[in-house]
């Protein structure tokens, strides 16, 4: 235990990565209004759960799911009380440009089986679940045995997102929140809702770890996130 | 009686460890002296020499100096290396290549040192060592026992020279000097004076001769030049080649054909 | 076809430090006999991509692999198929990581081959590359097999270079390393082994026999000292 | 207190190179010159971390390091604070990690010592410590240069380790190349650079420098040819 | 008229490769001969024979084999060893340590058939070798040319040893045969028979001499037992020390004390 610098010590914040175009706005806003500063440590939400499990000195976790937050809770890890969802994701459909102007077409899953796109991009649907979505939407449109010689896995979404980037996949699943910082970042092409049509939306959940010191700072910070202004922004890029 | 100061009955084997070679006798019944020992390339000489330091190959058979057992096959004794009292120039001996001339010299000497001390001195001797070398090792003094040697084998002008700049027979006279510089009761040296220069050998024969008088030790003294070690010996022994064959038969009676041998009966001997 | 993670691993690890090893020769080669500066720096440069995250490394051949890119369309043309998510792409990248590992201990092997010896071979009338091919190459066979373990077993365990560019694609390119981090994270921690242990007991196998064989050939270093 | 992930990654990398040179003495040691089958065994076990993903062995690190195991409580009664996601969690977890590419150059280096040499030093009574000390430690210095540069890039381009057991905490032990990641994958893709960069000089700059030193210390290999 | 077989007249220089040290000339007057050299240690002999040979360190002056001049400094002529039809045997010559004694003479052998047919038949060689060694280098026949060599050198019954598994004499005299199986204008002899008994010193010296005849050949030839090469030495070339210093003054008139050199007027020729 270190030595209790409460009023300076930063509230420490383990968050999924795919927040990573959202938070800091969030938490520089957060600091702001209340004082309290924020470190965040970025990763995978699985390695993150493990991570909590081993007892990492963190206060809060955002999660990129339901599932590892509430399994972490079952198992005494976060507080069952603070677990609360701040925010649901969109799953969308994201198609390069190239392809688009030569099928003169809007993006929709039935352009995944033109021979312009030699792959598409989807998380790891074992750990994350935007490519459990993804598979699940495939396959309700009967689309997945005939796509899945053409599939590619990223270990994240970020990672998807860098296949769509660098041009090696023509197609790729993303949440809306990367989908909008992708096309900010003027990489050519256009994407398409799939939630909650094919998919519903992805809850994703936030509680505060039990072990923390800090549990009033970090019910402070959940508050905050739960409040209009914080899920507005949250609205403006592609949440739910 | 005092017990006879070298004798040794050996088989020496060469090839894959097994006993096939050749069977050597000697003897030197003078408290201090020379046995040369003499023959053809691959009559096993460098072999014997290594056997009797306690280096591989393991010869079998019987060592004795000064009535220790250094090897007594029959009964398991065989002292390792470092339990006989000996020093050795190793044919095509080699001088440690990351310490110059002078530092190959203290590192002997610091060695010697610390085995007439014994294993307590270790911290202390660590520690003056260390010492020594902040000061800086290179002009330092030498120690007087180190600096005789090296006067009496004249290689005070190499003293900073590293051993890649050395010519051969001056690597020689260093390795010869470090084996000095270990206090033993045989010096086993395997050819110590080749590639010197006449003048050269004729006056490191005489100061080798004097140290081994001084210190009261015994040396065996491989040569290729018989008749130069002749004046110093107090016997020589030759070994010679099987017919035809290059395994080592080491008993025959008379000297090779082609060796001038003075078969000193006095105090080494020799025989079947 | 479908291939098993492990029959891929086993591929990808065994032709990456085979080919590295060969490559490594010339490559070593030039950084220790050239003798120029230029060499040194060459050899900081070689070092370099070892400092690189895996996971940025993969980004950065990535980009160069990709079919937009001009040398990922001449791959592409070439192989017929683009380089990233296949298992050439994969072969090609882990050449690029693991290949400090192989050339350093070459190198090292190279710089302790005696003076002497390469003079001597010289002196009988040997050119330049008789003498590396006869005598520096034979005489550092030792390092020669410290760097194909050190590129074998590092390819082994490469997880981010490989997730990158390979796309994890089962029977494709997903090797016993992203298998076995999957099954360990997806099942919370608890699995993991049936993937691991395969990967130990390979590479185990693998380096047990390397070095039982290695300690049999004994090193050819010169021995001074004539017994 | 709160460090750059640079000053961690120096500290980090620097440390561990340094205390990995002087572990990979002892070790390569035991593996050249004990010359039991055992040795053998013990270099392929010391390998065998190389072929682990780094997240699964950060994974068991980190199992083994948390207060709930014997050894992670006893660390963490000694240090103060529990090993996992502090510096002293990233130092051991790295040394791990980084140790066979500390000891394979310096075991290759140690087998390279020519027998004469050691039997020389042996005749003149020193013992086997001594000869170790005063003959084979020194004339291995170029392979105990290329162990510590191996191990030194090796732990700052290391990420799944690190990111496991180190917890990617900024000011603590977040190192360059988990920020360069960070950066790389947040949303724009066009950061990164910001860390790769010092990432990239750093490493460069310090490999450059022990490179020409290197040289200029020249190799202490005996030459037989005498001039 | 016909040029001069050899004749150099050069500055050796050793440390820092600084020109500093002593002057030489020697001149063989003969199609083929032998001149031997003879110093104490430190004196030059090694370094005189690298300079002829081409190796490290470059001597200044003026080198003339058969009227073409290998090295003249003064016209920025320096041959390379490979432009210089020479063959050397350098002082404590290595065998390659990764081929056995058979193989270490195979590969000179087909290094002076590759420099024989010149580089055009280097693909053909390749092939030709690598089959040989497919059907087992061991124990095809060796070539004549070898064959002849291996028995006049009497090592025969060396050929499957590894060199590490050869005594000092043995290793020598491979050395030796090794270097004879380069066709050369000139022979460089560093002390080839130390090491060797002198039985083996007498005969492989009366063989090297006739080979040389039968090759119309020229050597140079360091030794330390001048008396041994007079009976085939052509002349004989003195090098001496300065006085009290290492460095080398290679222009005496006469012959350093404790030599017993046959100074031969006739062929080589040795003055200020
Ligand atoms: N390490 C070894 N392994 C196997 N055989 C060896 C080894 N060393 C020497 N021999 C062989 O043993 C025999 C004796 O060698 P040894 O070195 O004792 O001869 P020597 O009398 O010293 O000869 P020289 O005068 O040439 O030095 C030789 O036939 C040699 O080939
Ligand atoms: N590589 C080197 N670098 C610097 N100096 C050297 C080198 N080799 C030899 N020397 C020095 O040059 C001088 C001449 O050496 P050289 O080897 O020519 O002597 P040498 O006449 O062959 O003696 P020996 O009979 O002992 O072989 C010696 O003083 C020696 O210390
Ligand atoms: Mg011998
Ligand atoms: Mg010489």
């Amino acid at each position: 235990p270190r030595p209790a610098l409460a009023g300076k010590a930063p509230l420490h914040v383990a968050a999924a990565a795919d927040l990573m175009p959202v938070l800091p706005h969030l938490s520089r806003a957060f600091t702001k209004k209340s004082g309290i500063p924020v470190k965040i440590s970025w990763g995978s939400t699985g390695e993150e759960a493990l991570a909590i499990r081993h007892r990492a000195p963190y206060d809060l976790f955002l999660a990129a799911d339901s599932v590892h937050p509430a399994g972490l809770a079952k198992a005494g890890y976060l507080e069952k009380k603070s677990l609360k969802p701040y925010a649901k994701g969109i799953l969308v459909l994201w198609v390069s440009k190239k392809v688009l102007v030569a099928g003169k077409a809007l993006p929709n899953t039935a352009l995944l089986s033109r021979p312009e796109i030699k792959k598409f991009a989807l998380a790891n649907p074992r750990l994350a679940p935007y490519g459990r979505a993804a598979l699940s939407c495939l396959r309700s449109k009967g689309l997945w045995s005939k796509l899945r010689k053409k599939a590619v896995y990223g270990n994240s979404l970020a990672q998807v997102a860098q296949y769509l980037r660098t041009g090696t996949s023509q197609a790729g699943f993303l949440s809306e929140s990367q989908a909008m910082a992708l096309a900010k970042s003027r990489v050519k092409g256009d994407f398409v809702a799939l939630s909650p049509a094919c998919h519903p939306y992805l809850t994703q959940d936030m509680g505060v770890v039990s072990r923390s010191k800090r549990k009033k700072e970090a019910n402070a910070f959940e508050d905050f996130l739960m409040s209009p202004d914080a899920q507005g922004y949250l609205k403006e890029h592609g949440y739910h | 009686m005092r017990p006879i100061p070298l004798e040794a009955d050996l088989l020496l084997s060469r090839e894959r460890g097994l006993p096939s070679g050749g069977r050597v006798r000697l003897r030197l019944e003078k408290e201090s002296g020379i046995v040369g020992i003499c023959g053809p390339s691959g009559s096993g000489k460098s072999t014997l020499i290594r056997v009797l330091a306690g280096l591989p190959p393991r010869g079998t058979g019987v060592i004795r100096v000064d009535g220790v057992a250094w090897l007594d096959s029959d009964r398991g004794v065989d002292l390792s290396l470092s339990q006989r009292p000996v020093s050795c120039l190793p044919q095509g001996a080699v001088l440690f290549p990351h310490m110059n001339v002078r530092e190959n010299l203290l590192f002997a000497h610091s060695l010697s040192e610390k085995q007439g001390k014994g294993r307590g001195s270790l911290a202390r001797f660590s520690l003056s060592e260390a010492l020594r070398r902040w000061t800086g090792t290179r002009t330092s003094p030498l120690p007087d026992r180190l600096r005789t040697l090296v006067e009496r084998f004249g290689i005070g002008d190499l003293l900073g020279k590293g051993p890649g700049a050395l010519s051969g027979g001056q690597t020689m006279k260093v390795a010869l000097a470090r084996a000095f510089l270990k206090d033993a009761r045989l010096y086993l040296l395997d050819e110590p004076l080749t590639g010197i220069d006449p003048e050269g050998r004729t006056r490191l024969t005489r100061e080798v001769a004097a140290l081994l008088r001084e210190r009261c030790a015994m040396a065996l003294w491989v040569t290729h030049t018989p008749g130069e070690l002749s004046p110093v010996a107090d016997g020589m022994v030759a070994l010679s080649l099987d017919q035809g064959s290059m395994d080592r038969t080491l008993g025959e009676d008379r000297p090779p054909a082609g060796f001038d041998v003075p078969f000193g009966r006095k105090v080494a001997e020799w025989r079947r | 076809m479908i291939h098993s993670a492990l029959s891929i691993t086993v591929a990808l690890s065994l032709s990456t430090a085979t080919i590295l090893s060969l490559m490594a020769l010339p490559l070593a080669g030039w950084i220790v006999f050239s003798g120029g500066r230029a060499s040194a720096v060459g050899e900081a440069i070689l070092t370099l991509t070892l400092v690189l995250p895996p996971a940025v490394l993969g980004y950065l051949l990535l980009v160069a692999f990709s079919p937009e890119s001009p040398p990922g369309a001449l791959m592409a043309r070439l192989l017929g198929h683009p380089l990233p998510f296949s298992f050439a792409g994969l072969l090609l990248a882990s050449l690029i990581y693991s290949l400090p590992f192989a050339v350093g201990p070459v190198a090292q092997s190279f710089r302790q081959v005696p003076k002497g010896t390469l003079e001597m071979a010289r002196i009988l009338g040997a050119g330049p590359l008789t003498v590396f091919r006869k005598v520096v190459v034979p005489l550092s066979l030792p390092g020669i097999a410290t760097g194909w373990i050190l590129g074998f077993a590092h390819t082994v365990g490469e997880f981010g270079v490989v997730m990158m560019v390979g796309g994890n694609i089962p029977g494709e390119t997903r090797t016993l390393s992203l298998k076995a981090y999957d099954d360990l994270l997806s099942a919370d921690g608890q699995g993991g082994w049936e993937a691991i242990l395969p990967l130990l007991l390979f590479s185990f196998g693998a380096l047990l026999a390397l070095n039982l064989v290695r300690r049999r050939e004994a090193s050819h270093a010169p021995d001074p000292t004539r017994g």
